[in-house]
């Protein structure tokens, strides 16, 4: 949070899924209250965390998102009493499965900013900007965009865990 | 775990029982079609080829004489009774020859309204295991050659089904070779692990067999196929194949029964299989859930209780 | 190719200030699809409104994007004036550059940007948003009250006021319920059974009211406006279409002894009876645990005297469906009375005080009944071990209240004002009494209450000791009460003749197992949920079910009139309209694509979700699909996010909407 | 024991008073867990816990102590059992204290070298009887029921309270000793000061308060008709055995009062006192005797309060 205007040479993109009934809210409450964090957020309006689909964050980072953020209402707070208890699940059977995949988690960051958490949707934003700043841009998802396929495979040929019977080595050759 | 189990441990499994279960699936399956207890039995019938086997619904206790149950076998069968097959069963109650594998897969459509147990009559199979995908098709069952879910096998001797055929014999000691390798990922620093599988899914031609075999993408639309809005791409480009594998893994937590289909039909030796594991495993550790063991009103990622763990959200 | 109008709003100098508006303006006209942009001071103002709605008409818009602040704030200004404009209202959306940009970020360049970026994900939302039409249910004008206490009987005397119908359930043999055991009532101590009474005589002559005493709901289907209840209206061996109530079968029971519920156990009953004698309906029934007829088979002298033949030992349970729109959930509360932690509960008991063990530890009920005209004692304060007037009797509040280590924090809010009444009955009844009360803080918010509690205080030498209580114990005739007064700092002795516990409030037993039947949700205590904790006090979260009275807390007499009026008003609001409209904000199925897994099912957190068949022409099932019920929805999205092939959708926020905003990124 | 099923093993701590002044609580804990056949090893090299006065002067002191003597009795086998009420309330208050202050466990921590054993259970002899072994079997096992010695059953503070430390039984209102003696054949009776304090550790500095307190509790144990008191505190054992002649000096004249009643309590003048001497039992001694300890193992002999003539009379012994 600082006043004056900070030159920086990455400005990660942060995309924010969040629910309307709580953290958008608190969004909300942090700006009647002037608070100030970084720009760098665009926050995507769900009627509940429960909505919210892995899809969209996996969508999220391949299409340049250097940061996500998904928050909702704290747990028996729901407006719709439980979707933010299978979202929980939901998301926490997701970032197994990131990780295992090998994605940075610390990109991908899960909080409950209530109505009245203004300050609390100010910190979890700031943290998670300034943190992706750090780490630089996410190139994994983007980097794949532009690959075709075949591309790799010459180089890992030798990697061990690799795949690479003769049949395959035969049929690459011949392409 | 079963007190009838014969732990008859040995290097290889004599081809003798894969016989003695083929007789008792034999009979048991002419008996119930000859007293109309079922309308068909999906079953194995011998390859054309020597020492191979497919997959067949037959009607007759005559075709019921030719059913087979040999190291071959490695269809999860459970896959007649949906999709394209559908028709199956509404011709009455269908018999289906089923391992342990297969079970959890039977288990976990039967939580999904896929199929009901009163349509079935469960041959189940006291499984010893079966091949491999490089196995020669003629030699005894080994730890060489043995497919690599039955290293990690814990429903050799299948519950709850209507019949069982065989008392299984086991290969004893055999490596966890899904398990070790799981680790070694598991192990691997983030970015060696994003190598890993970039790797491999961008070798992924988009054959969409693994969803083909798969007992659980039974939807009528797949996500993945849709394009309005185009979740994911459809081309076999990195991309697209990366976005589809992770997606598969999702769709598929906390209901693959674990009988790496997926993974044996994969033209390109995708280990598919390790991810769903990998799944199985989270679950298993976060909610005490295992798919499949017998019929669940609910999954996993279907119900929460209260006081699940929430440490990873701020 | 979509007309979108992008509409960017300075709001004076709020969001111009930070944000250069006509550059998101014009940033906004390059978006492709975007067929009008401009910015304008005051967009929420009757001009910036008029600019809305002339753009539309000159330029054919077909969606809108208002910049300006947060949708909480004027999406509904915006939307109403799309609508007047002739747009569907679903196609006009706000994005919100004032609270979510302007007013958090300082630098001019990044505001701006991030303003543009808000402004795209707002116009590609609307280029696939589809027109919505509000839901309409129609609505059963009838209404369900469950529980038969005063608040129960107020719900359904001022809905069957406003001309509707109104099934009135109650599961013991009589209405009434705790208000009819009162005494006298505070803060005016007029007596309760006078000012109950001709409400419950109201209740059995009112021709809008079908009264079903001794029956209990058994199961709940259906949704607001459509509810299917089915009652069970369990056996009372006694006719009601018969009996005349004339009385004689209970002067000749011969079982005379039964302890009398009505008066805390501590008056007898036959074992045909009314509860109490101004019961409504006066129709006996017969207690089967205790009639010598139905456990040896010999006596019948009930059936014998009948006149009208109404006796019946062979009815059963009996069955009844009722088509109601709207059910009022009034089922009061229980009172703590357990001397020992009952198995499974996390709440203690208190062992320590006696309850149960000693025969003068009673609780407040009690009293009351001791100091009723129509009690066992006449009315007298007379102690239950020997019949002896009670010299000195020591009142203890917030037993199992405000108790924490007991397992119930929570302030039964009726207490400290009866206690404050018991002092002073007393007082009036034995004049040479001494009253004691053992008590945490007087808590008298309320109309009249405070004074109430300082004339027994001051006027009715009731002394209050600051402190609690530690033990009871019986010593020869005497109780002695072992405390502190923490005012004075030092430990208190009293040897009592009577002592009173003022034991919490609690829910029902069994609240738990109708609010599963009726898709309510209730706290850790059991009592029901309110969907808003201030704005919709009396409404459920589930639609079309209304709270009244202690069921949802515990409350005093006016509290639960007040509450049960309003409940009668919300119901009354429902019944104002054959159809009901409902925001359009639901799930909807695609029957082609469902492959009828019903893990929407699972998740819906309003069980909206029911099974379909589809049926081809000859009438053979197809398969099954999922349908989600529109009146019923909540629009939370769950089942889309569960949905594998996403075959069902939340208008709205279609995946279409939501990944053409990501795209856009 | 039945013949197959798994013998009880515990590791013990005994806490310094059952190596001094409560000496017989010791011995009759240990002769009575032999005549159960339950394993009882003796924690090696243990010191005090630090009692009650520890954590009145240096609380992280007084966490250290008991961490310490945790991480000890943790290289022992079985569940921790423990026979003095002061000292499972402290181990017991450590762990629970620990548990929910993690940087005051670092700081222990680091004061005893070594991690604190904070999930190696911690069970009162009261809960081994009647929870482990079990009501059942403890009843079986009798072999000379204490047939009609009517016995006060004395909790003293520390037993049940705080209800989140020692988890033992309800708060206030406890029944677990009242279950034991059941099993064994007496007849508990029902009293009112089972829960009172007996002035404690004030017996040396402010001895008033300990005769006024004590006095109360053996007076309405009195009144109940008891025989006998029993306790599971070496502490109290002292205040209500040792102190009894001088209670009897200080209130035994016939109008004393308990208390000094504030409110309108009408005094009960002039009837005689009722002054019988109330021997003091611990739990395990009551226990050992029934199960056919001979008695002169159980260390009847070196207590104040001399407890035979009464177990004469109710042939006991």
């Amino acid at each position: 949070m600082h006043a004056e205007a900070k030159q920086h040479d990455f400005e990660p993109k942060i995309v924010a899924f969040v629910c309307t009934w709580c953290t958008y809210a608190g969004a909300d409450l942090a700006g009647t209250s002037r608070m100030q964090y970084p720009a760098n957020v665009r926050v995507l309006k769900f009627p509940c965390t429960g909505r919210i689909d892995p899809v969209f964050i996996l969508r999220a980072f391949q299409k340049g998102a250097d940061g996500v953020l998904v928050s909702g209402c704290h747990p028996g707070d729901c407006h719709y009493m439980a979707g933010n208890f299978h979202a929980r699940r939901r998301f926490a059977a997701f970032r197994a499965l990131l990780d295992f995949v090998g994605v940075d988690l610390h990109r991908l960051q899960f909080s409950w900013v209530s109505a009245a958490e203004g300050g609390k949707w100010v910190e979890v934003v700031t943290e998670l900007t300034e943190r992706v700043r750090a780490m630089g841009p996410m190139l994994e998802f983007k980097s794949l965009e532009h690959e075709e396929q075949w591309s790799a495979f010459q180089a890992m040929a030798d990697v061990p865990g690799v795949v690479n019977t003769p049949e395959l080595k035969e049929a690459y050759d011949k392409i | 775990m079963n007190a009838k189990a014969n732990k008859n441990q040995s290097s290889c499994i004599e081809p003798s029982y894969y016989q003695a279960v083929t007789q008792a699936i034999r009979t048991q399956a002419v008996q119930v079609l000859k007293d109309g207890t079922v309308a068909g039995v999906v079953g194995y019938l011998p390859g054309r080829r020597k020492g191979t086997a497919r997959p067949a619904l037959i009607t007759t206790p005559e075709e019921a004489e030719k059913l087979i149950f040999s190291p071959a076998c490695v269809n999860n069968l459970s896959v007649y009774l949906t999709k394209s097959k559908k028709g199956v069963l509404k011709q009455g109650r269908i018999g289906i020859v089923a391992k342990g594998c297969d079970m959890r897969a039977l288990a976990g459509l039967m939580g999904e309204s896929q199929i009901k147990r009163e349509d079935l009559f469960i041959i189940a199979v006291d499984c010893a295991g079966v091949y491999g995908s490089r196995a020669e098709r003629s030699e005894s069952v080994t730890e060489a050659n043995i497919a690599r879910k039955c290293h990690e096998c814990t429903v050799h001797h299948p519950e709850g089904a209507d019949f069982v055929a065989g008392a299984a014999t086991e290969l004893s000691g055999l490596t966890p070779l899904e398990a070790e390798e799981m680790a070694r990922i598991e192990a691997l620093p983030q970015a060696e692990r994003w190598a890993f599988w970039k790797e491999h899914f961008s070798r992924c031609i988009r054959c969409m067999a693994c969803r083909q075999v798969c007992p659980f993408c039974y939807c009528e639309q797949c996500l993945c196929d849709k394009n309005r809005p185009q979740a994911v791409e459809n081309s076999p480009r990195p991309a697209g194949n990366t976005a589809w594998h992770i997606v598969r893994a999702m769709h598929l937590a906390g209901r693959c029964g674990g009988c790496a289909e997926c993974e044996r039909v994969c033209p390109m030796d995708i280990p598919l299989n390790l991810l769903n594991r990998r799944m199985a495993k989270e679950l298993k550790e976060l909610y005490d859930y295992e798919a499949g063991l017998a019929p669940a009103e609910k999954g996993p990622l279907n119900q929460y209780k209260e006081d699940d763990d929430q440490s990873f959200i701020k | 190719m979509s007309r979108i109008g992008v509409f960017v709003c300075h709001c004076g100098e709020n969001i111009s200030r930070t944000v250069d508006v006509e550059q998101v303006a014009s940033a906004a006209g390059e978006i492709p699809g975007v067929a009008y942009a401009c910015d304008y001071k005051y967009m929420c103002s009757d001009p910036g409104q008029n600019l809305l709605k002339k753009a539309v008409a000159e330029h054919k818009l077909d969606g809108v994007v208002v910049a300006a602040c947060s949708p909480r704030m004027h999406e509904k200004t915006f939307r109403k004036a799309a609508s007047a404009a002739g747009l569907n209202p679903y196609l006009c959306d706000m994005a919100n550059i004032r609270e979510h940009c302007s007013w958090v970020h300082e630098d001019k360049k990044l505001a701006t940007a991030k303003a543009s970026d808000i402004v795209k994900l707002m116009v590609e939302r609307v280029k696939k948003g589809k027109s919505l039409a509000p839901i309409t249910v129609p609505v059963t004008k009838r209404a369900l009250v469950i529980g038969g206490g005063i608040a129960g009987i107020q719900a359904a005397l001022d809905i069957a006021d406003a001309g509707h119908q109104v099934v009135l359930v109650e599961r013991e043999p009589s209405i009434g319920g705790h208000m009819a055991q009162l005494s006298e009532t505070f803060p005016t101590l007029d007596c309760s059974q006078c000012i109950m009474t001709p409400k419950m005589v109201d209740v059995a002559n009112h021709p809008n009211i079908t009264l079903h005493t001794y029956s209990e709901i058994e199961k709940v289907e259906g949704y607001i406006g459509n509810f299917q209840v089915t009652l069970k209206h369990k056996a009372r061996s006694v006719d009601e279409s018969k009996c005349t109530g004339c009385g004689i079968c209970m002067t000749k029971c011969p079982k005379k002894k039964i302890p009398n519920e009505f008066d805390q156990g501590h008056g007898l009953r036959t074992a045909i009876y009314v509860p109490f004698p101004q019961a409504v309906p006066n129709t006996p029934v017969i207690d089967r645990e205790n009639c010598t007829m139905f456990q040896s088979g010999k006596c019948g002298v009930c059936a014998k005297v009948c006149g009208p033949g109404a006796v019946d030992y062979q009815q059963e349970d009996r069955f009844s469906v009722e088509a109601v729109g709207a059910v009022v959930v009034a089922t009061g509360f229980k009172l703590y009375s357990i001397d020992r932690k009952p198995e499974g509960s996390p709440i203690q008991g208190y062992g320590e005080f006696g309850y149960g063990a000693i025969p003068d530890v009673i609780d407040g009920m009690t009293f009351e009944r001791l100091a009723s005209a129509s009690g066992p004692t006449g009315g007298k304060i007379l102690r239950p071990s020997d019949g002896k007037e009670p010299k000195q009797v020591v009142f203890i509040q917030c037993v199992g209240s405000r108790a924490r280590e007991k397992g119930i924090s929570y302030c039964s809010k009726v207490c400290c004002m009866y206690t404050a009444k018991h002092t002073m009955l007393y007082h009036h009844k034995v004049h040479d009494g001494q009253a004691y009360v053992f008590f945490m803080d007087a808590r008298t918010p309320g109309k009249g209450y405070d004074e109430f509690w300082r004339r027994a205080v001051e006027e009715e030498e009731a002394v209050y000791i600051r402190g609690m209580v530690s033990r009871l114990y019986q010593k020869g005739e005497k109780i002695v009460v072992m405390g502190s007064d923490i005012q004075v700092g030092v430990q208190v002795e009293i040897e009592a003749d009577l002592v009173v516990l003022a034991t919490a409030v609690q829910a029902q037993d069994g609240a738990d197992l109708l609010a599963q039947k009726l898709g309510i949700s209730y706290d850790k205590y059991n009592f029901y949920s309110e969907a808003h904790a201030k704005l919709k006090p009396v409404e459920c979260a589930t639609a079309g079910i209304y709270l009244a009275g202690a069921c949802q807390g515990p409350k005093d007499i006016p509290d639960t009139v007040s509450q049960a009026s309003a409940a009668a008003a919300k119901v009354m609001t429902l019944f104002s309209k054959d159809q009901l409209e409902r925001d359009p904000v639901v799930a909807k199925v695609n029957e082609k694509y469902c492959v009828g897994c019903l893990a929407c099912k699972k998740v819906c957190p309003y069980g909206a979700v029911e099974e379909k068949e589809i049926r081809d022409r000859q009438g053979n099932l197809v398969k099954v699909v999922a349908y989600v019920n529109p009146g019923v929805c909540g629009g939370c999205g769950t089942c889309q996010a569960t949905c594998p092939s996403k075959s069902v959708e939340l208008d709205g926020y279609t995946d279409e909407q939501i990944m053409a905003m990501i795209e856009s990124l | 024991m039945t013949p197959g099923k798994k013998r009880l093993n515990y590791s013990y701590y005994p806490g310094c008073s059952l190596h001094a002044s409560g000496r017989e609580y010791d011995i009759s804990t240990r002769a009575l867990f032999k005549a159960l056949n339950v394993g009882l090893k003796e924690v090696p090299d243990w010191f005090c816990c630090g009692a009650t006065p520890a954590h009145n002067v240096d609380e992280l002191l007084s966490l250290s102590l008991c961490a310490k003597n945790l991480s000890l009795a943790e290289q022992v086998e079985g569940d921790l059992a423990v026979a003095c009420a002061a000292c499972f309330s402290r181990l017991k208050t450590t762990q629970h204290h620990l548990k929910e202050d993690e940087e005051k466990r670092k700081q222990v921590e680091t004061a005893i070298a070594g991690p604190a054993a904070l999930d190696k259970p911690v069970k009162h002899i009261l809960e081994i009887l009647a929870r482990e072994f079990g009501l059942s079997k403890l009843e079986e096992s009798v072999k000379k029921p204490l047939m009609g010695l009517k016995v006060a059953s004395y909790y003293g503070c520390l037993l049940t309270r705080p209800p989140e430390v020692p988890e033992l039984d309800d708060c206030e209102d406890p029944s677990i000793m009242e279950d034991i003696l059941r099993a064994l054949g007496a007849e508990p009776v029902k009293w009112s000061h089972r829960m009172e304090c007996c002035g404690a550790n004030f017996t040396l500095s402010r001895p008033g308060v300990v005769l006024k307190l004590s006095n109360a509790i053996l007076e309405s144990a009195r009144l109940a008709g008891a025989d006998c008191i029993m306790v599971a505190c070496p502490l109290c054992h002292g205040n209500l055995d040792i102190r009894q002649k001088e209670i009897k000096d200080a209130y035994g004249a016939p109008d004393s009062t308990l208390f000094g009643n504030i409110f309108g309590s009408e005094l009960q003048q002039g009837a005689p006192k009722d002054q019988r001497d109330l021997p003091v039992f611990y739990i395990t001694q009551l226990a050992a005797l029934a199960m056919g300890v001979p008695s002169g193992n159980l260390g009847f002999e070196s207590v104040i309060t001399d407890p035979k003539p009464l177990l004469r009379e109710k042939q006991l012994l």
